[in-house]
């Protein structure tokens, strides 16, 4: 007979990370065994991808990864814009940036208010939410859309920015900044907090690498590894930020060793600072000019065949866009590379056993596992 | 008291405290914490979202529903207790949407379980969602979200349609045991 | 007539020992053999004061009995005290006996005359008189214990008993020695003596040894293994009835043969003697480590067994504190424990009767196959918890007062931290076996092991209702001591502290479950099986099976709290008696290696010739 | 050392990007020796269903953080029949590249042992990947055809 | 007689339906409060009793078999019958006929009945929470238990209503200093008691979706929820007759029913009070693990309540 009982966290859990599941085999509060299991988010985008023409894709490809689905346009543009061999206009890669912090600040609002409410501080959950809808009121005024945006389009972006959206972006900015105070008491200063997260759900640093970690993750476990620096793209070679990473935690005092719970939610932390700067900075230097390539014939492109990768670095990890063209007016093959499909499966799934259940749902949601970028 | 009245009064109270079930089935629920949270709060209609769904009145279907998703729609539909709605929350739920040509999703809810209340848009902006959620309410009001009632009454039909849609082969799907839901 | 007593039990247990190959048979004899010490206890009622309607008393027996042999005088004699641990005792046996009837299938004969001899012996301690026949009559019991401890096959439990055994043996004859060099008799009603050092030392000695029986800590080593390797019916009667003769003891020498004048003479704190201070702290000692070894375990008898050490404790407690709050309390105690216990043990054989299962994380979810079981179990517990829907919660209030009335700032909070702790590992029992994921198909248990357990919970529900004729049971012994006896109607029991009113607490309770079920009916509904649980959406068709029992390391973080502290403790302790008890075990060995089965036939067979030598003299 | 320094048939497509084409006997070693030059990064593998070459093209992207250069190692295999060394055991999260790729393609990958049902449930029909499976046809004949219900 | 016995009976049941009355409108405030600390609205404040009607006017109610609802039965009936035995504003319904340790103890049978449910339908996740429901139980009951029994020694007293009549006159027992240091005892176990956070670990819905809770809907849901609610009342009400003289300002004998009224509005302010510092520390903590409340409860807690005892015993000794 079985001596341990089995829990299912997800799908139909407040602490699935989105709509996946984890079969747990456990005996008293300890982890055994741990089961990811995915497939309720399948929705076939890349067989879909191969049946529609280039231009066709770039709204369905942001779906892919709900709570930034920018990173997606932007690798997709990038890739198509890589085989065509494209260089874009200076002020949209500017803008791109723009764009792309915003999302990334949005996303890490979002994550670090879902690990706090892992852990019981439903406040932040609140708090971060409700912060994230100012930046989804700056993409409304630019794009049209609060959550999809289809704005950054292979060749540039769609539009140029509106007239006011320098006093509206600093306006959230300065917001933020004064928040970021409040979430550091509500979060990463509190005591029990501390206890909690530090120490917990451990990506060692010698095998962070090889299990295929990436992104803040990656940094919380002790690398100073970012892809915007690695290979820029947009025009983060122009900019001068830094790459939060551990020990280097700035004001949060060092408790643990290594990527746990509460590294990798101070490095997300971090890492809104620095957005921020980056997005002060790209506001400063933009210089004018077009946005947009112009190409007639957005339905009849035909991209010339060969194999693109395209990387960017997203709030979770590495977004990879493997696009393979043979000349046609349709992709052959687009294979997305979700950061969450190491996290997710591997790694948790290496990490779980010896867990306490109690940890389990905040160690899934301090990876930011985000489901649809595994099965797409 | 006559049994109309208090079926009346009981009305009037479960509208203002809908709780709803904890399912993200697609990508429509990234809208939804913002209409839950902070900006938009949905508590001050009573309206929170509940754990399981022994607990839970409303089930939210946000967004497209992949065929593995929806047998666990389907059991966590049955799971709830009566009276309890179904709300379908933007275009894939209605004829499939962006996924119109997808081999794994559902392309029309209505065939699978009753929905009391769509919701268009992809994704549908959080004024939209509450303002079908304000419909909702008055149509409990009046009695007129009977999808509940539909599913009992209807059992075979969508037991039938849901099992077309889990093997993935309409041949196999032959015979259906009786029954009235739970 | 008391003689005749005994020689109809051993001839009784003679022919049940002779039926060996019908154990039925043999079992019902057994049991007409178990109802003789209950119909003379009640027989006796009057004679020790207590006011039972006449057609209760069935037979006039003598209350006394002496013999001469040369040197010394046997005497027995009824008292007070040692009528109150009859009337537990023999009530227990019987049903313990019921319940072997369908249990007890191998070698039954010789199970029934050990159990015979056992309480022979248990009788005879009660009537001792004399330390001679009290020692006799101690070893006649303890080595009947030990022929049914045999029947294990267990080489611990039996190397652990025996070890024990022998240990607690040695100890009391050392202390009766050092008594008889300081008094020059062995009847305890000739010993007045004064207080010095000597009487001291006899008398932790012979406390030290009647704690391995009451299983005090240090003491209980030997009781996990032995508790939970031995048969069911046996273990029911030894932990309910059995161990209460350490207690028994412990009041017959600190308040009859020592006296509380003397106790006190050594120093007092706060008007209650250093001796029973200390004693009450090793009560409040035992009943915590007892409750938290408890909750670690996952063997059912084994959490049963050290959930009696952790009850136990509480009665060492109120014998050390000994006002009449306290020992009413203490006896209370006793009177609970004996019965919920052993309903508890032996719905423990009938779960394994049916399931052939020990381990709590193999069970689970007979609640709904052995319903009658279940309830059994579920108003025991109440009663081990303290609960106040059965009379367990009297027994624990009664020491509470009397801990806070001699201000005790430091037991009172281990007793209540204790009884918290009860909860849990009660709750263990009843989720770990009876609720739950539903994992064995079985029937309910056998009718005459239903009546046994429930004739055991029978009693727990009367007392709750009116605890106050459980304080005029007690009086007798309390005036015995010269104690007054607490103030108490039917229903209510008042001390200097506060009062308890159970009528008030029973009359509210049913007014809480008619608003209750006010709120609850009406509606129709729908039984779902386990199988439709919430499991986060997953339909449960999908797998083969979804394994939904949790029982097995259930108090897992407690343990890895607790765990570090008592594998330290508990081994310094083993290695310390074990190395010593090594030795005496070894030399025991020596002797009895060979016997290989029956004990009890030796057992008689020695008791057969004592009995004689007793007789021609 | 560079990939283009320790594989004669590597190319570089531009740069930072490398394309090594090898068959599949040849893969494993490459991946190790890759992995033991500071190719520590798995990125994913990938298959790319060539229809009317009737091959899968099975690519395996390795990073380097110290040269930053991407290398993708690229098989071709046989459509039907054909089967593929698992190279799970260099890197852990290929087991799991390899299970939905056996999936959605259909490719055996020889001594993973965990090629279960990864994304769907159940699915009887051709695995979806393929350029073969039609999925608007499959659509039509399957969803649209479920009847409505029908309410009397 | 009966004529008393009528009267008795019906004041009782008066005070349980107010007690009732008072643990819906409190989840109603702490909902609120919550709402304002996360900058939003909230709900109104009389949602608890939209959400208790409306659980109980679900159309079909699912059971896991008897025992299932028999936790629904003693949860209910057994938190009315604690209810009984407290003295409310100086008002003892029954509190003369049982004293601390019986109330101690009854506060544990709605508890096992709870648990009872819990495990009948055996769902793991109930079986978890309740497996540190239990654990909480244990490392609160330890610093609360020191407390109590450092009150009883020194008021000589074991009866609540006993206590309560001692602070009669103003003299509560947060006047004095060792009882000052056990309020704030008294008041960490009482978050644990009224599993709020950092103490709501046997709820946790992220990690054991509401544990105990999980099976339970419709009118069973409704009766747990009926317990936590009244649960509210009848831990403030005891920390408040406790420490706070039970709200008692004005004697009866002296002002007659003006002295009720006054003594019950002091009473509910009392209780709202200690209920919002807990629901204010339960908004901006995150909850701990069980084995870290235990060790916090029996390390720090109990240390605390462990000196209190000695200076109670050295105060006694003297």
């Amino acid at each position: 007979m079985m001596k341990e009982y089995e829990l299912f966290i997800g799908p139909n859990h407040p602490g699935a990370t989105g709509n996946m599941s984890y079969r747990l085999w456990a005996e008293g509060d300890k982890v055994k065994r741990a089961e990811t299991r995915v497939g309720y988010l399948h929705r076939g985008f890349e067989k879909l991808m191969e049946k529609r023409l280039w231009m066709q894709n770039v709204p369905l490809v942001c779906r892919i990864c709900v709570p930034e689905p920018d990173i997606n346009e932007a690798a997709y543009s990038m890739a198509v814009e890589d085989l065509m061999g494209w260089e874009i206009p200076e002020r949209a890669k500017y803008i791109r940036t723009i764009i792309l912090e915003l999302a990334r600040i949005s996303s890490h609002l979002m994550t670090v208010g879902s690990i706090a409410a892992s852990l019981g501080i439903y406040t932040a959950a609140q708090w971060g939410i409700g912060d994230r809808d100012y930046i989804l009121d700056i993409f409304e005024e630019i794009t049209g859309g609060r959550v999809y945006h289809i704005y950054i389009w292979p060749g540039g972006v769609r539009w140029d920015l509106p007239k006011n959206a320098r006093e509206l972006i600093t306006k959230v900015l300065d917001y933020l900044e004064k928040r970021k105070p409040m979430y550091d008491d509500l979060i990463l200063n509190n005591k029990v907090f501390i206890r909690r997260a530090a120490g917990v759900g451990v990506v060692p640093k010698d095998k962070a690498i090889e299990w295929g970690v990436t992104g803040p993750n990656l940094r919380a476990a002790g690398y100073k590894l970012d892809f915007r620096k690695l290979e820029p793209y947009a025009a983060y070679d122009k900019i001068d930020f830094e790459i939060p990473h551990y020990p280097k935690l700035g004001e949060y005092e060092v408790v643990s060793d290594g990527s746990d719970i509460y590294t990798r939610t101070a490095i997300r932390m971090l890492e809104i600072v620095q957005s921020i700067r980056i997005i002060r900075q790209a506001l400063k230097d933009m210089p004018e000019g077009d946005v947009l390539l112009k190409q007639p014939q957005w339905f009849a492109w035909k991209v010339p065949a060969g194999y693109s990768y395209v990387r960017v670095e997203s709030s979770k990890g590495e977004f990879g866009y493997f696009v393979v063209s043979d000349g046609g007016k349709k992709p052959v093959r687009v294979h997305v590379r979700g950061a969450s499909y190491t996290h997710g499966i591997n790694v948790m799934e290496t990490i779980a056993p010896g867990l306490n259940i109690a940890d389990f749902a905040p160690t899934a949601f301090s990876l930011d596992v985000c489901p649809p970028e595994i099965e797409r | 008291m006559r049994q109309e009245d208090w079926s009346k009064l009981a009305r009037i109270m479960s509208k203002r405290s809908l709780w709803m079930v904890h399912f993200c089935t697609g990508c429509g629920a990234m809208e939804m914490p913002p209409v839950l949270t902070s900006r938009y709060d949905m508590e001050r209609f009573g309206m929170i979202s509940m754990a399981t769904p022994r607990q839970a009145d409303v089930l939210l279907v946000t967004g497209y529903l992949a065929v593995k998703t929806l047998k666990r729609l389907v059991q966590v539909y049955e799971q709830m207790r009566d009276p309890k709605y179904v709300v379908g929350f933007g275009s894939c739920t209605i004829n499939g949407g962006m996924y119109w040509d997808s081999y794994n999703t559902i392309k029309d809810l209505s065939k699978y379980m009753p929905v009391d209340i769509y919701i268009a848009g992809c994704m549908p902006r959080p004024e939209a969602i509450i303002d079908a959620f304000l419909k909702l309410m008055d149509m409990i009001d009046k009695g007129e979200a009977t999808g509940w009632k539909k599913y009992h009454k209807y059992y075979k039909q969508y037991k039938r349609n849901q099992k077309m849609a889990f093997s993935y082969r309409l041949d196999e799907v032959k015979d259906i045991e009786e029954g009235d839901g739970k | 007539m008391l003689v005749e007593i005994f020689i109809t039990m051993l001839i009784l247990a003679l022919v049940a020992a002779a039926l060996n190959k019908y154990p039925k048979i043999s079992g019902i004899v057994t049991f007409f053999a178990s109802l003789i010490p209950f119909l003379v206890v009640i027989s006796w009622s009057q004679d020790i004061g207590l006011s039972f309607p006449q057609f209760l008393k069935f037979f006039t027996l003598e209350k006394s009995l002496n013999y001469n042999i040369g040197i010394a005088t046997f005497m027995l004699k009824i008292t007070p005290l040692g009528w109150f641990f009859l009337l537990l005792l023999a009530s227990a046996f019987p049903m313990a006996i019921l319940f072997s009837i369908t249990f007890i299938k191998k070698n039954a004969g010789g199970f029934y005359a050990a159990m015979i001899t056992s309480m022979i012996g248990s009788m005879g301690i009660l009537l001792a008189q004399d330390i001679l026949s009290f020692y006799m009559f101690w070893e006649i019991m303890s080595w009947s214990i030990l022929a049914l401890v045999m029947r294990s096959h267990d080489k611990k439990a039996i190397m652990s008993y025996l070890s024990f055994g022998v240990l607690s043996a040695m100890l009391i004859l050392l202390g009766i020695m050092l008594l008889y060099s300081e008094t020059g008799t062995f009847v305890f009603s000739e010993m007045g003596f004064m207080a010095n050092n000597t009487t001291l030392i006899a008398l932790s000695l012979l406390v030290s040894g009647f704690a391995v029986k009451g299983v005090l800590v240090p003491m209980h080593v030997w009781a996990p293994y032995v508790y939970s390797r031995s048969e069911e019916p046996f273990v029911a009667f030894l932990s309910g009835g059995l161990s209460k003769l350490g207690y028994f003891a412990m009041i017959l020498f600190m308040y009859s043969v020592v006296g509380i004048s003397v106790l006190n003479s050594w120093g007092t704190f706060r008007d209650v003697s250093i001796f029973g201070y200390t004693l009450a702290f090793i009560g409040a000692l035992t009943a915590f480590i007892g409750t938290v070894l408890a909750i670690m375990q996952d063997d059912l008898r084994k959490l049963l067994a050290y959930s009696s050490i952790g009850q136990l404790g509480y009665i060492a407690i109120g014998i050390g504190i000994g006002t009449p709050l306290a020992m009413t309390g203490a006896l209370f105690q006793a009177l609970n424990h004996t019965f919920f216990k052993s309903a508890l043990f032996l719905a423990a054989g009938a779960v394994y009767y049916r399931t052939g299962k020990w381990k709590i994380s193999e069970l689970g979810g007979l609640g709904y196959k052995m319903p009658f079981t279940f309830l059994a179990v579920l108003f025991a517990i109440f009663a081990l918890a303290g609960i106040p829907i059965t009379s367990g919660f009297a027994a624990k209030w009664l020491l509470y007062e009397a801990a806070i009335q001699k201000k005790f700032l430091f037991i009172t909070p281990i007793m209540l931290i204790a009884g918290v702790g009860a909860f849990l590992y009660s709750y263990k029992i009843l989720y770990g076996v009876f609720l739950g994921e539903p994992r064995h198909n079985v029937k309910e248990a056998p009718l005459s092991q239903l009546a046994a357990m429930w004739l055991l919970v029978l009693p727990l529900i009367i007392f709750l209702i009116f605890p106050g004729w459980f304080v005029d049971l007690t009086s007798p012994i309390l005036k015995w001591y010269g104690l007054m006896p607490i103030s108490h109607t039917p229903y209510t029991i008042t001390t200097s502290l506060a009062a308890y009113n159970t009528l008030a607490v029973i009359l509210a309770l049913i007014g809480g479950l008619i608003l209750a079920f006010a709120l609850y009916f009406s509606k129709p509904q729908k039984v779902v099986p386990h199988t439709d649980n919430y499991l986060a959406g997953e339909p449960p068709e999908l797998y083969e099976h979804i394994s939904m029992h949790a029982a097995s390391k259930y108090y897992e973080p407690f343990d890895e709290v607790f765990y570090p502290f008592f594998k330290r403790g508990a081994e310094m302790c083993w290695m310390a008696i074990l190395k010593f008890v090594k030795i005496l075990g070894e030399g025991a060995r020596a002797i009895y290696t060979g016997i290989v089965n029956d004990y009890s036939i030796y057992i008689l067979i020695f008791f057969l010739l004592l009995v004689g030598w007793w007789l021609i003299w | 050392m560079k990939a283009m320094e320790l594989f004669s048939e590597a190319k570089e497509i531009k740069k930072g990007r490398i394309r090594i084409e090898t068959t599949k006997d040849k893969v494993e070693e490459m991946i190790k020796k890759l992995k033991n030059n500071g190719y520590e990064h798995f990125v994913m593998l990938s298959c790319i269903d060539w229809i009317k070459d009737g091959k899968f093209e099975l690519v395996y992207h390795m990073w380097s953080y110290k040269y930053k250069e991407h290398v993708m190692i690229s098989i071709k295999i046989n459509r039907d029949g054909e089967t593929v060394p698992t190279m799970s055991h260099l890197f852990p999260q290929i087991e799991t590249y390899e299970r939905e790729i056996h999936e959605m393609f259909g490719v055996e990958f020889e001594g993973n042992k965990r090629l279960v049902s990864f994304v769907l449930e159940g699915w009887p029909h051709m695995p979806p990947m393929r350029k073969d499976f039609d999925t608007e046809k499959f659509v039509k004949e399957h969803y649209y055809k479920i009847p409505e219900v029908k309410e009397e | 007689m009966v004529m008393n016995i009528i009267t008795s009976i019906l004041v009782m049941s008066g005070m349980v339906a107010l007690g009732f009355a008072i643990g819906m409108l409190f989840n109603g405030i702490a909902r609120k409060v919550v709402a304002r600390i996360h900058n939003r609205v909230g709900p109104p404040v009389y949602q608890g009793y939209i959400d208790v009607f409306k659980l109980f006017s679900k159309k079909t109610n699912i059971s896991h078999g008897w025992i299932f609802d028999l936790a629904a039965l003693f949860s209910v009936g057994g938190i009315a019958l604690t209810f009984l035995f407290l003295p409310v504003a100086g008002v003892s319904m029954l509190s003369g006929e049982g004293d601390l340790f019986l109330i101690l103890y009854l506060i544990a049978i709605p508890a096992l009945g709870f648990a009872l449910g819990a495990g009948a339908s055996g769902n793991p996740n109930a079986a978890v929470g309740m497996m540190r429901a239990l654990m909480m139980m244990l490392a609160y009951e330890l610093p609360i238990a020191m407390v109590i029994v450092a009150m009883m020694v020194y008021y000589n007293t074991t009866s609540l209503a006993g206590i309560v009549a001692m602070q009669s006159n103003l003299k509560w027992a947060i006047g004095i200093p060792p009882f000052l240091i056990g309020a704030l005892v008294a008041d960490m176990a009482l978050q644990g008691m009224l599993m709020e956070k950092p103490f709501d670990i046997p709820l946790a819905p992220h990690e054991i979706a509401t544990g105990p809770l999980v099976e339970f809907g419709g009118k069973h849901l409704g009766s747990i929820i009926l317990y936590k609610m009244m649960g509210t009342v009848v831990e403030t009400t005891l920390f408040v007759d406790l420490f706070l003289g039970g709200g008692v300002v004005l004697n009866v004998n002296q002002f007659g029913w003006f002295a009720y009224l006054v003594n019950f509005i002091v009473w509910f302010v009392l209780i709202l009070v200690v209920f919002l510092i807990a629901v204010i520390i339960n908004a901006v903590f995150p909850r701990f693990r069980i084995e870290q409340a235990l060790k916090f409860y029996w390390k720090y807690d109990a240390l605390v309540a462990l000196f209190i005892l000695f200076w109670i015993f050295s105060g006694v000794m003297v």
